[in-house]
């Protein structure tokens, strides 16, 4: 077991020799135990970020090591939230990590019964391939009086209240261009 | 969200804070440890409930009766705050008398189209100076040029444009009269409009005792004035019914009337239920706004540039909204750069026309008709978040092609094996040919980025690690489907694809090789294109021109990079600042945290009191000063009064706090912008087992109905069948979950504290159906019939509406049916069907009527048989409940 | 005057947890005690010269001693860390106090059969079989000595836990246990040994019997009603009663006819089905009062409620408004 | 005897008796349950700072919203929810107005409410005057967070056979899950049902090892906040000397008096009560009990030296009766 270890490093020793008669403080303690540092001091860096639950903002403090995000706890210099979290906000860590996340593309073809794998780079190509067909589908110059309507009705999209504004700045901007309307998320919901 | 510690008083309704904003609420256990008074007015006794002064049980849907209740009472027991009123409302505004009430015309405003099931708003407008009450109203909000009639407002959801000012009006000439005596004024008419209000009718209606009533009506009224201020929380169970802005008005109208807007520990605090949903609302992925709420053009009302810029704000109105111009021609000139040009209108027709509603919903029944193929779902779980889940479902099995991003396998990509319509026989998966792409995204850590959080707040997320495997940000995603879509029209000359070609879309690249999102940022805060600045960015939005020497991507957020810092990412640790914490991101506009708060000073701009001072007027200096950022002009003197007719900022006088209205005031009554009505007045929810007890007319006549074979209602109030489903539902969510479940029904930490779906209900409605504690019940309404384990619990408290019990049955929604979550179960909004309040055309899931039997529901087959029985036996046709107008029998 | 205690509980959860232990508990406690009264029949039979009694009960004492071990390391939530047991003396703990007594018989009990292995293997003149011979009156004081707290100290681990049947029997438990382990010792005898030398054995048997038999009487009276009631419900209580008929039983029937080698033989499998009954029915008992909350709650309250009317206030867990 | 007393009842310090001699100020937690909102938030925070385990099989426990139901290996912060009706408030509140009584000096010290100056005093002032005094709701929703007491004589440290329990340096109690074979003994020994073994199949970390909450004793010796009073939204759970925590469950307790709130009462954290005080205090509602805690808890070792005395003389019977039985009388 531990190699360190020596007739001197047995705690029945270190009880008489410490004074610690009942063996209950430092004379029974692990290796381990007295080297313990908690993750949030081992870690290389730490980020500041926001809690992706709800709209009240919280900070949160995002401890990473080894390029992974191993702890994430409230931030206590947000004035909004003061380094609290609540439930959801406490198991962001496990949502980042979560063992059951998707982390591979996944495509099921027309009618097919089971996801098959697809690389990252043909998916958004056939992506890229349906968006502009269904985009000429749907096209509607004019309205029935003749006036510009300019618009596809062929694509849609639903989200964008947990993204953030960059982002859902460049799919409004895309998809207006491209004259899409069916823009729409949580906001109406 | 801070400033709610300074209040006195709390009142939390439509809203279950302590569970759904569990760290917000901080800030009111901080107010209630200080002597706040919390009340909690809810269906159901909640997380909240339990930590208030006072739960006050009400039937879902009746707030209007409770609230104009205490409107009655303020006003009869001339409860309210005089000085505030006369000078910072329109309470002393004068309407054209062609304006009639509903308690004139039997729950119908003037201007009703019953064909079109919507209002013509011109009666309600104000009468203009140099016209007598007689005069004609035409010239005011009328129908002159600009003017468009509620339906089309209604299709368009013009509602939504309201998130930072209020509508445009012609100008403000308006008659006051400050004695407000006058019959035509605002108050003398909001007296009337509310004298029925009474502590009884709300006993009647909402089943609230008189003695509650006048327990919040007390509370409420002592803990507001000079020296004291209260303040209401909402949230969806506000906004989630056919009547839901209107709900908020109200709120508005009390707070307006006892002075408590604009002032610290006052206000209405709008609790938002996603990490940046009021930032997808400023930068909206909405089908009706553009960024900054600016309208998108509407068909036939904004055909033109002119036309679209005459009707977005008029140059003679006062305040900020006048400049409504220069924001359009700036995110013109942010999206389409130098194509854009004063000669071609600045691109304006590169925009799209809506010709209707294009809301979720209609997109939704539009999928399931075959009117559109490919569907992007970002974060989103219709499937099991949406009203109406059987529809959604039917309606994503009828598309082409669906692009599902979210972190985990969720419930609307899968439907395709494991919906409940394949256990119905209603879907086979062979037979289905939607083709399905699954994206993982990045999470929150794994980009850099700014989240808007329900106080206006920006705050930037930095990057902590790579996403793993596949995963991407929707930046990088949209950043390089963008890319590709325009590779591959690089050689069309098909005009229509000139708006994809000429869009900026070159955007830098970070040192991981990622599309930079401050890039993108800096585009929203927006530049000097030409000039002496030419290059530099935008301090904030008064640098915004209509020449085309700006550009902005969003002109609220202008200021957000100004000097190229990210004011987002300022993080001066709260404790080393004020409270207003003003260095810790960064707030629209201009960040300012308390909006309007010009009227936390009094006239002559000094605090009302010194317990509650907030900006006031620097004599000395001659300027606006405070513990925030005055939202004023700064330099207005308080004793300034316009040149009569001066639109924009300088039309305001120095009392004028409401700067983004047109008028400058706060508005008791709403002349515009409201498509039902001036003024709150109570309707039943489209599905009610109550008759309304006020006027004839049952529901909103303005309400969003869609009379399907999909969508079918049970009857309401004393209609035949109406006893077939004799109980209130409600839904909601819990602390322990997030929304549909993606975020939480994966992660064993949240999935064992609420493990399995539930219904709630009291032990009077137990002992009456045979339910039991920890077993099993099958609920129906005339769309579906799920299953749920029962709890029974006093929490749950059946209410006397005109003489009957009526029994609240509640649902938390976030369940689904679906092999890959840790925790599954029927999902609550498959009971929901699609109407809609008219002016944001959300969906009413707040109330709904449903019938409850002990035992678990059937399946297969059989599911749907026990649904059409149910509605047979209710006589349950496409027309039921969907009358926009009641008739005289009633229907 | 005691007031009227009403019984409060949170959804009817147990307040305090039931030890995690198995049969394999009691079956050690059970073996234990059998070890630890073969060890003494072993030594008395050395002192009166009963060779078979000795040989005997040394091999019960061993074998018993082994698999009471093995039944408590099978019992570990981490078998493979058992020999932690010896990383501290601690005395505040029945446990590390037990496994040093149950090492140190052990041994003994070990040595004791060594020796008697090596009265026919080794030649008493070589070298080993001196040591045979100073090792043999070694083995035989030891095994006496570490016996009694190895029967004992089993009594002191079940009661020095929150669990309230167990702790309330503390006073009379080890002299339960004690009587308890003697009866089966002797019982054991009585089926491995010829009567001719199983006298003392019956004698003990008889003793043994009495003690725990009396041991528990008053145990079940001195503890109080609510208390006491696992011993007297269910499979416990059922377990008990078969206790006192098998003790009984095999009491009487060691006395009388413990000559016969067949009804002796009987009667010693009565003795210790007794003891095993005993043993179970306590531990049963103890888990069913931890389980409940009754057995927690309403003591306890009984308790508080009487020092209060009594005066005594400072002492409580709860406290008002100072 | 002295020794013994010391150690095992009564007052103590109980860093010190365990032989630590760079002591620090004791710590512990003051769990406010009149302001918890039954979030849930401890629980998770703990779990996911101390990588518990997944509790249970996923199913509805029927009990209000508490679907863990009690502490144990997988839970080290476990919220109750408690619903009342009107007339068991009022008993709450005459059994707390009784505990203010019972000859517990009610000297009515003024509260002295922190935060700044005359601000907070006016409201104060004003909620006192505003507020009901004593005014009965119909229905209550009590909420708390249960957590490890951290006793001053605890008997789960005392009773473990390998030193895999041991009292740190805080005072607190902590397992060494590299150290703990599972004998279970802990289990059965602690009076308020904390500590539990860990079941479940080779894949779960740390199965068979006796586990509880450690008071986060890697996270406080890096002056850390304990996860779960990081996380708290609303400040019900409080962490800090043990000291402070006692002053600030009274002076709590005193507000709520003051307002009406009579069934306010302290739990633990008394020094002459039967665990020489607890480490973690607690404000709560109603009689412990309600809340599946203990009403009188007394650590079993207070009756070791009796218990062993009790076994010294059995053993001695013991022998006896064996010598009894070969003394005299035929072979």
């Amino acid at each position: 077991m531990d190699p360190k270890r020596t007739f001197l490093s047995w705690p029945v020793v270190r009880q008489v020799r410490a004074g610690d008669l009942l063996a209950r403080g430092p004379a029974v303690t692990s290796e381990k135990t007295r080297s313990l540092q908690p993750r949030t001091a081992t870690a290389d860096r730490v980020v500041q970020s926001v809690c992706p639950y709800c709209a009240v903002g919280c900070g949160q403090r995002v401890f990473v090591k080894d390029e992974r995000v191993v702890q994430i706890e409230g931030d206590p210099d947000s004035p909004v939230s003061r380094g609290r979290l609540c439930p959801k906000g406490s198991a962001s860590e496990q949502l980042v990590n979560s063992p059951g996340r998707q982390t591979k593309v996944l495509y099921r073809r027309p009618h097919g019964t089971s996801w098959e794998p697809l690389d990252r780079e043909t998916a958004i190509d056939m992506i890229v391939d349906r968006f502009i067909e269904s985009r000429r589908n749907g096209w509607q110059d004019t309205d029935e009086h003749g006036r510009p309507l300019r618009r596809t009705m062929g694509i849609a999209s639903l989200g964008g209240a947990t993204l953030d504004n960059e982002e859902n700045y460049l799919i409004k901007k895309l998809f207006t261009a491209a004259g899409a309307i069916q823009i729409e998320n949580q906001a109406r919901i | 969200m801070q400033d709610l510690a300074n209040a006195d008083c709390i009142i939390i309704q439509g809203s279950n804070m302590a569970e759904c904003h569990p760290v917000g609420y901080q800030w009111v256990t901080e107010a209630r440890l200080k002597g706040a008074k919390v009340i909690h007015i809810d269906p159901r006794f909640t997380r909240t409930s339990a930590t208030a002064d006072k739960h006050v049980p009400i039937r879902a849907g009746s707030d209007v009766v409770f609230l104009g209740a205490l409107i009655n009472h303020i006003l009869a027991n001339d409860l309210y705050f005089k000085e505030y009123v006369v000078a910072y409302t329109n309470a002393a505004t004068i309407v054209g008398n062609e304006f009639k009430d509903t308690e004139d015309l039997d729950g119908l405003f003037s201007g009703y189209d019953e064909e079109l099931g919507n209002y013509d708003p011109s009666s309600w407008a104000y009468a203009t100076e140099g016209e007598g009450p007689d005069a004609s109203p035409g010239t005011i909000g009328g129908p002159a040029a600009g003017h468009e009639h509620g339906h089309s407002k209604s299709e368009r959801s013009a509602g939504d444009e309201h998130g930072s000012g209020g509508p445009a009006l012609e100008h403000a000439r308006v008659k006051r009269d400050e004695t407000l005596q006058d019959p035509h004024t605002v108050f003398q008419i909001l007296k009337r409009h509310y004298a029925r209000y009474t502590p009884e009718m709300v006993a009647d209606v909402c089943g609230v005792s008189v003695d509650d009533f006048h327990y919040v009506a007390r509370a409420l009224t002592e803990n507001s004035g000079r020296d004291r201020t209260s303040a209401f929380c909402y949230a969806v169970g506000w906004t989630q019914h056919t009547l839901g802005a209107q709900f908020i008005r109200t709120a508005a109208i009390i707070q307006l009337l006892l002075g408590n807007m604009g002032r610290p520990g006052g206000g209405i605090m709008a609790l938002r239920g996603h990490a940046s949903i009021q930032g997808s609302t400023d930068i909206p992925t909405l089908y009706n706004i553009l960024p900054g709420y600016l309208a998108m053009p509407m068909v036939g009302n904004h055909d033109t540039w002119d036309d679209y810029v005459a009707a977005i704000a008029n140059k003679a109105q006062k305040g900020f909204w006048a400049n409504a111009d220069a924001y359009a021609v700036s995110l013109l000139k942010a999206w389409w750069g130098d194509a854009a040009t004063k000669e071609n209108n600045w691109a304006y027709d590169y925009l799209p026309r809506l010709s209707g509603a294009h809301g979720t919903y209609q997109t939704t029944m539009a999928m399931k008709d075959g009117e559109v193929e490919g569907y992007f779902l970002l974060g989103q779980n219709p499937a099991v978040g949406s009203a109406h889940g059987r529809m959604q479902r039917l309606a994503l099995a009828e598309l082409k092609w669906l692009v599902v991003r979210d972190l985990n396998m969720i419930e609307s990509a899968t439907f395709w094996k494991d919906a409940p319509e394949i256990a119905t026989g209603e879907l086979e998966t062979e037979k289905i040919g939607t083709e399905v792409f699954f994206l993982p995204p990045a999470s929150h850590v794994e980009k850099a980025g700014s989240f808007t959080q329900t106080q206006r707040l920006l705050q930037w997320r930095h990057k902590a690690v790579n996403p793993p495997g596949d995963c991407q940000s929707e930046l990088g995603f949209f950043f390089e489907l963008g890319k590709r879509i325009r590779e591959r029209l690089a050689d069309s000359d098909d005009p229509r694809d000139r708006p994809l070609l000429d869009l900026t879309w070159d955007y830098p690249l970070n040192e991981d090789g990622e599309i930079s999102g401050e890039a993108v940022l800096q585009e929203i805060n927006g530049r000097h294109l030409s000039g002496e600045r030419a290059g530099e960015l935008a301090d904030m939005y008064t640098d915004l021109k209509a020449d085309g020497s700006t550009s902005s991507g969003c002109w609220i957020y202008s200021g957000v990079y100004a000097k190229g810092v990210n004011r987002a990412a300022n993080r001066k640790p709260g404790r080393e600042q004020s409270p207003v914490a003003q260095e810790w991101g960064w707030a629209w506009p201009d960040n300012r945290r308390i909006l309007y708060n010009r009227a936390s000073a009094d006239p002559e701009g000094k605090p009302w009191s010194e317990r509650k001072k907030y900006v006031w007027w620097d004599e000395e200096n001659q300027t606006w000063t405070g513990l925030d950022t005055p939202d004023f002009v700064k330099t207005t003197a308080p004793s300034y009064r316009p040149e009569p007719g001066t639109g924009g900022p300088a039309g305001l006088a120095g009392d004028d706090p409401f700067v983004m209205m047109a008028d400058g005031k706060g508005w008791l009554f709403a002349p515009k912008g409201m498509l039902d009505g001036p003024l709150p007045t109570h309707y039943e929810p489209q599905e009610s087992p109550v008759q309304n007890p006020l006027y004839r007319q049952q529901s909103n006549p303005a309400r969003r109905v869609f009379p399907r074979k999909d969508n079918l209602w049970s009857p309401s109030g004393t209609a035949p069948g109406s006893e077939v489903y004799p109980f209130v539902f409600t839904t909601y969510r819990l602390t322990e979950h997030h929304t549909a479940g993606g975020m939480s029904r994966w992660l064993p930490y949240l999935a064992e504290l609420q493990p399995e779906f539930f219904c709630e209900v009291s032990p009077e409605l137990a002992e009456e159906r045979g339910l039991v504690n920890g077993g099993w019940a099958t609920i129906v309404s005339a769309r579906s019939a799920i299953e749920a384990r029962v709890l029974v619990t006093e929490r749950m408290t059946p209410l006397v509406i005109s003489g009957r019990t009526l029994h609240q049955v509640g649902l938390p929604y976030h369940w689904g049916v679906g092999k890959e979550a840790l925790v599954s179960g029927d999902s609550a909004n498959d009971l929901l069907g699609v109407a809609l309040d008219p002016n944001v055309q959300i969906q009413e899931s707040k109330a709904g009527s449903c019938d409850i039997q002990p035992g678990r529901r059937p399946e297969g087959e059989a599911l749907l048989r026990l649904v059409h029985e149910y509605q047979s036996r209710a006589g349950v046709t496409v027309e039921t409940s969907n009358q926009l107008k009641t008739t005289e029998d009633g229907t | 005057m005691v007031p009227d205690v009403k019984f409060d509980s949170y959804y009817g959860r147990q307040v305090v947890k039931p030890a995690p232990w198995e049969a394999d508990i009691p079956a050690y406690i059970f073996l234990g005690g059998l070890a630890a009264g073969s060890g003494l029949l072993g030594a008395g039979a050395v002192a009166r010269d009963l060779p078979t009694l000795r040989r005997n009960s040394r091999y019960a004492a061993i074998a018993a001693v082994a698999a009471g071990g093995l039944a408590l390391v099978r019992d570990l939530g981490k078998p493979r860390r058992a020999l932690n047991m010896m990383r501290t003396v601690k005395l505040t703990s029945p446990m590390s106090v037990g496994s040093w007594i149950l090492s140190a018989f052990g041994a003994f009990a070990g040595l004791a059969v060594a020796t008697e292995a090596g009265r026919h293997l080794v030649d008493d003149d070589s070298t080993l079989g001196r040591a045979r011979r100073v090792a043999d009156p070694v083995a035989t004081v030891g095994s006496a000595l570490f016996a009694p707290p190895l029967a004992a100290y089993t009594a002191v681990l079940l009661a020095d836990t929150a669990t309230p049947t167990w702790h309330e029997s503390y006073r009379e438990l080890p002299f339960v246990f004690v009587g308890s382990a003697n009866a089966a010792a002797a019982g054991l005898a009585l089926l491995t040994t010829p009567s001719s030398q199983t006298g003392p054995a019956r004698k003990l048997a008889v003793i043994g019997a009495a003690v725990e038999m009396a041991a528990l009487e008053r145990m079940e009276r001195a503890m109080g009603d609510v208390v006491a009631e696992p011993l007297h419900q269910g499979r416990p209580g059922s377990l008990l009663r078969a206790s006192k008929i098998l003790t009984l039983g095999g009491a009487l029937g060691a006395a009388a006819l413990g000559g016969n080698r067949s009804a002796a033989a009987v009667s010693g499998l009565a003795l210790m089905a007794g003891s095993v009954c005993t043993r179970f029915g306590v531990f049963e008992a103890g888990i069913h009062s931890a389980k409940d909350p009754r057995y927690t709650v309403t003591p306890q309250r009984e308790r508080l409620e009487r020092r209060r009317s009594e005066g005594v206030t400072h002492d409580s867990i709860t406290t008002g408004r100072q | 005897m002295g020794f013994w007393h010391n150690q095992l009842t009564g007052p103590t310090d109980p860093a010190r008796d365990a032989g630590w001699e760079d002591e620090q100020p004791r710590k512990g937690f003051f769990t406010d349950t009149s302001i918890c909102i039954g979030c849930k938030a401890c629980e998770v925070a703990c779990k996911e700072w101390n990588a518990l385990p997944q509790d249970g099989d996923l199913d509805l426990l029927g009990s209000s919203y508490d679907n863990t139901g009690s502490l144990g290996a997988s839970t080290w912060r476990h919220v109750a929810f408690i619903e009342q009706s009107g007339d068991r408030i009022e008993e709450a509140r005459e059994s707390g107005r009784k505990l203010v009584d019972l000859g517990m000096p009610a000297i009515g010290a003024p509260v002295t409410p922190s935060g700044n100056g005359t601000d907070t005093a006016f409201a104060t002032a004003q909620a006192t005057a505003a507020r009901e005094l004593g005014t009965l709701p119909d229905f209550r929703w009590l909420m708390s967070s249960d957590v490890c007491k951290h006793c001053t004589h605890a008997a789960c440290l005392d009773v473990c056979p390998t030193g895999a329990l041991f009292r740190t340096e805080f005072g607190t109690v902590v397992v060494q899950d590299d150290v703990c074979n599972g004998c279970g003994y802990c289990v059965a020994a602690c009076p308020f049902g904390v500590i539990e073994r860990r079941d479940g199949d080779d894949t779960v970390k740390n199965v068979g090892v006796a586990q509880k909450c450690t008071l986060c004793y890697d996270r406080i010796g890096h002056d850390q906040t304990p996860a779960c009073a990081q996380a708290c939204p609303t400040t019900s759970i409080k962490f800090g000397d043990l000291d402070e925590m006692q002053a600030q469950a009274q002076e709590r307790v005193a507000a709520l008096h003051d307002n009406g709130f009579t069934e306010a009462r302290v739990y633990g954290g008394n020094e002459h009560d039967g665990v020489g005080g607890t480490g973690s205090v607690f404000l709560l509602l109603d009689e412990p009990e309600v809340y599946g805690l203990p009403p009188d808890p007394v650590v079993t070792t207070a009756d070791l030296p009796d218990m062993y005395r009790k076994a010294g003389m059995a053993a001695v019977a013991m022998l006896v009766m064996a010598a009894g039985a070969f003394v005299g009388g035929r072979k």
